[in-house]
């Protein structure tokens, strides 16, 4: 379970956003909404604990994530604007490098590179590879992590309709699963399932 | 834990095998610069003598510098730096074997190279080897310093001056300590004390220097 | 509803109260440096007589030895004030480390400068590799270390935060220096002077150093804390710009 | 005593001159500039205050 309580940011001599309590059990996804500058990405990176706030308590299974960081990292997986794939390595190199200590067969690798529509490009350094190839090859790692919690910056940036709907079922899927979500987007979501709104705007006045 | 901490060192090891062009510039610059000395000052042996540990110091300070720029810098660009601090790893443990595998590539080969240098400036036997025992455990401390300054300047536009600036006064002791390890043996001094307190360095800043460097990159992410 | 209301004053509560008190301390504090510096200099050129040693040379200490002091000490509570913004992020203690440093290292530079004039004529040279005039430089570099990655990092939490560190890591770093210095010093002993202000000191020169010293205090904290004003007001105009900002 | 014998300084007098008079220099360009900033930022600031006050005025008739 995931408790964000009185977190508030600060940029520029500016708050982004304050006294934000939020509170996410198992299963639950929230998608963060907010006009440009709201803080939406500051947000998540606080969440993560690579932005330090201004005040407040991150909780992850009601243990304080700044002490008991290790064991909140290995449950996190986040994603960034940047894809974070070396360019001078493959698809197959990257993934396992992205999926860090965690042990993995090269079938498994395999097989997330072919659900990804990289299954043939899976050789090729990622410099070769468009936008969207690059997205879904950091994408991928969804398919084989053991986190429970994703946290993910705007993931549809850059996909096609067919890759919109492939990360809708992985994300889908892992709510099933007891998984929980955050996530930004500017698109409405086109997911089935059902996920709480959080406006930043309306959050400080 | 073992095997966690050789996975996390291959993996540093493979990321830095595909940036041999990096390891070929920091080589070439330590050479042409070493070998600037006797163009630069004279090629009287017995000055060049005096020169000798100086100048192989100085050209192997400055080739550290010139490596420990690419340290964090693309994978900052790339956001994998992101992804490494959110490993379920202690940081600082992470970042030390990090920094041990850029020694491995960018410092070690400068050890290697020393005892040819050492003949060059035509050392005899023992001061060569005094050299590059020196450098052996005199670069590694140059790496975990310098790394502090990296990841303080990592991402700023014009970072190459100021990690210099940054990093010369960290380094003036071990510079003391090194070169005068090597000239006090050429005068017949026992270098103990030498080796026993960068021997003292070097583990000191094998301890606290990979906290520090954790520190100024989330101030650096921030 | 005029704008400075919307401000969030709580955020600057310190530094609300801060600015007043400097505008009084501001004028006070230089009207003593400089009456403390004209009694000084009185004392150190017309009542204190000519060192029978250095001859007249020897009045440079009265503005070299307070200026060394100066630049040891303002470096010391820089790093001080780093800890305090670091460890509790107090906005005052950034601030205060960030008015610190030019002048510290201007009397750092003095100290450099009259060291090297007043070697001239004592030693028969400008510069010798001392060990206090060496780690006197090294100083320099810390003070223009810290300026230049607070002004090179665009994002002033990310500059105020990364610079303190390096404050940090100066202080720890700078008997590690004067220490090696030293030692290389004695390996080497290019020179047997020492830069010792001579053993004979009248209670006249000793008046004459005490009161330079004071009023080398004095100024400092008055161009320090008009330092800080300037910067408080900066970052205010930075606060009200983006709050007119988010409001659109 | 006479003010050239004061000056020359039993010969020391460009040392001593030099670097009371530097150190001097670097005092007031330091008080100067100190206090230009200041001014600057202070007059800057009241400008905004009183162009935002006008703004949100304006904001409020409408």
């Amino acid at each position: 379970m995931l408790e964000i309580e009185g977190l508030a940011v600060e940029r520029e001599e500016r708050l982004l956003f304050s006294g934000l309590s939020v509170k996410l059990s198992a299963g639950e996804g929230l998608h963060i909404v907010g006009k440009n500058g709201a803080g939406k990405t500051t947000l998540l990176r606080a969440l993560c604990g690579l932005t330090l706030p201004a005040t407040g308590v991150i909780k992850w299974n009601d243990q304080d994530v700044t002490e008991f960081r290790e064991a909140f990292c290995s449950d996190l997986l986040y994603l960034g604007h940047k894809n974070a794939n070396k360019t001078e390595l493959n698809c197959r190199e990257n993934l396992r490098l992205a999926l860090g200590i965690q042990t993995i067969s090269d079938e498994e690798v395999g097989d997330a590179l072919h659900e990804a529509g990289l299954g043939m490009l899976s050789h090729l350094p990622t410099r070769f590879l468009s936008q969207g190839q690059q997205r879904r090859l950091s994408l991928a790692r969804l398919l084989l992590s053991k986190a429970t919690l994703w946290v993910l910056d705007e993931p549809y940036v850059a996909l096609d309709y067919k890759a919109i709907e492939w990360l809708d079922s992985i994300l889908e899927r892992h709510l099933k699963n007891k998984g929980l979500l955050v996530l930004t987007s500017h698109q409405t979501l086109t997911m089935s399932s059902t996920i709480r709104v959080l406006n930043l705007g309306e959050q400080h006045a | 834990m073992h095997k966690m901490l050789w996975k996390l060192f291959s993996r540093d090891m493979t990321l830095f095998m595909h940036r041999k062009q990096d390891v070929v510039t920091v080589l070439g610059f330590f050479l042409i610069a070493v070998a600037l000395f006797p163009l630069g000052i004279s090629s009287d042996p017995e000055l060049l003598k005096t020169i000798a540990p100086g100048a192989v110091w100085i050209a192997a300070l400055f080739s550290t510098v010139l490596a420990l720029d690419r340290l964090f810098s693309e994978d900052l660009d790339d956001g994998t730096l992101e992804q490494q601090m959110l490993m379920p790893v202690p940081i600082a443990l992470l970042l030390l074997v990090r920094l041990i595998a850029h020694w491995v590539i960018t410092g070690l080969p400068l050890v290697l190279l020393a005892p040819l240098i050492g003949l060059q400036f035509g050392l005899s036997f023992d001061e060569i080897v005094i050299l590059t025992l020196s450098l052996l455990i005199g670069t590694p401390i140059l790496v975990l310093l310098g790394a502090i300054g990296a990841a303080l300047t990592v991402g700023l536009k014009s970072s190459g001056g100021l990690v210099t600036l940054l990093l010369l006064p960290l380094y003036v002791p071990i510079l003391i300590l090194g070169t005068s390890a090597v000239s006090s043996s050429m005068h017949g001094v026992d270098v103990t004390a030498h080796f026993s307190l960068m021997g003292a360095a070097l583990l000191v800043s094998l301890v606290l220097s990979p906290f520090a460097v954790a520190t100024a990159l989330k101030i650096t992410l921030d | 509803m005029s704008a400075a209301r919307r401000i969030p004053w709580m955020k600057y509560a310190s530094a609300s109260n801060f600015y007043p008190l400097a505008n009084r301390l501001v004028p006070l504090f230089m009207g003593l440096a400089i009456i403390l510096a004209v009694i000084g200099l009185y004392i150190g050129f017309f009542v204190a007589p000519e060192d029978y040693q250095q001859g007249n040379s020897y009045r440079i200490m009265f503005l070299h030895v307070p200026a060394a002091w100066m630049s040891m000490f303002i470096y010391l509570l820089l790093a001080m004030y780093a800890i305090i913004s670091l460890v509790w992020r107090v906005k005052m203690a950034d601030i205060m480390a960030y008015s610190l440093a030019p002048t510290g290292a201007m009397f750092t530079f003095i100290a450099l400068l009259t060291g090297a004039l007043w070697g001239r004529p004592t030693w028969g040279t400008y510069w010798i590799w001392d060990a206090r005039l060496t780690s006197e430089l090294l100083l320099l570099f810390l003070y223009l270390g810290y300026m230049g990655l607070y002004s090179a990092i665009p994002d002033r939490q990310r500059a105020s935060r990364a610079a303190s560190f390096l404050a940090i890591v100066g202080v720890v770093n700078v008997p590690i220096i004067y220490f090696s210095v030293i030692w290389w010093n004695t390996l080497h002993q290019g020179s047997s002077f020492s830069v010792s202000e001579g053993a004979s000191m009248t209670s006249d020169m000793l008046s004459a150093l005490l009161l330079m010293a004071l009023a080398c205090w004095a100024y400092t904290i008055a161009v320090v804390l008009r330092r800080a004003q300037a910067v408080i007001l900066e970052r205010k105009k930075v606060a009200l710009w983006a709050s007119q900002i988010s409001k659109k | 005593m006479d003010i050239a014998e004061f000056l020359h300084m039993g010969g020391h007098g460009f040392y001593i001159w030099g670097s009371y008079g530097t150190a001097l220099l670097l005092v007031l360009i330091e008080t100067f500039f100190v206090g230009k900033r200041h001014k600057k930022a202070k007059e800057q600031l009241e400008q905004m205050e009183a162009e935002f006050a006008r703004v949100d005025n304006q904001g409020i008739n409408r």
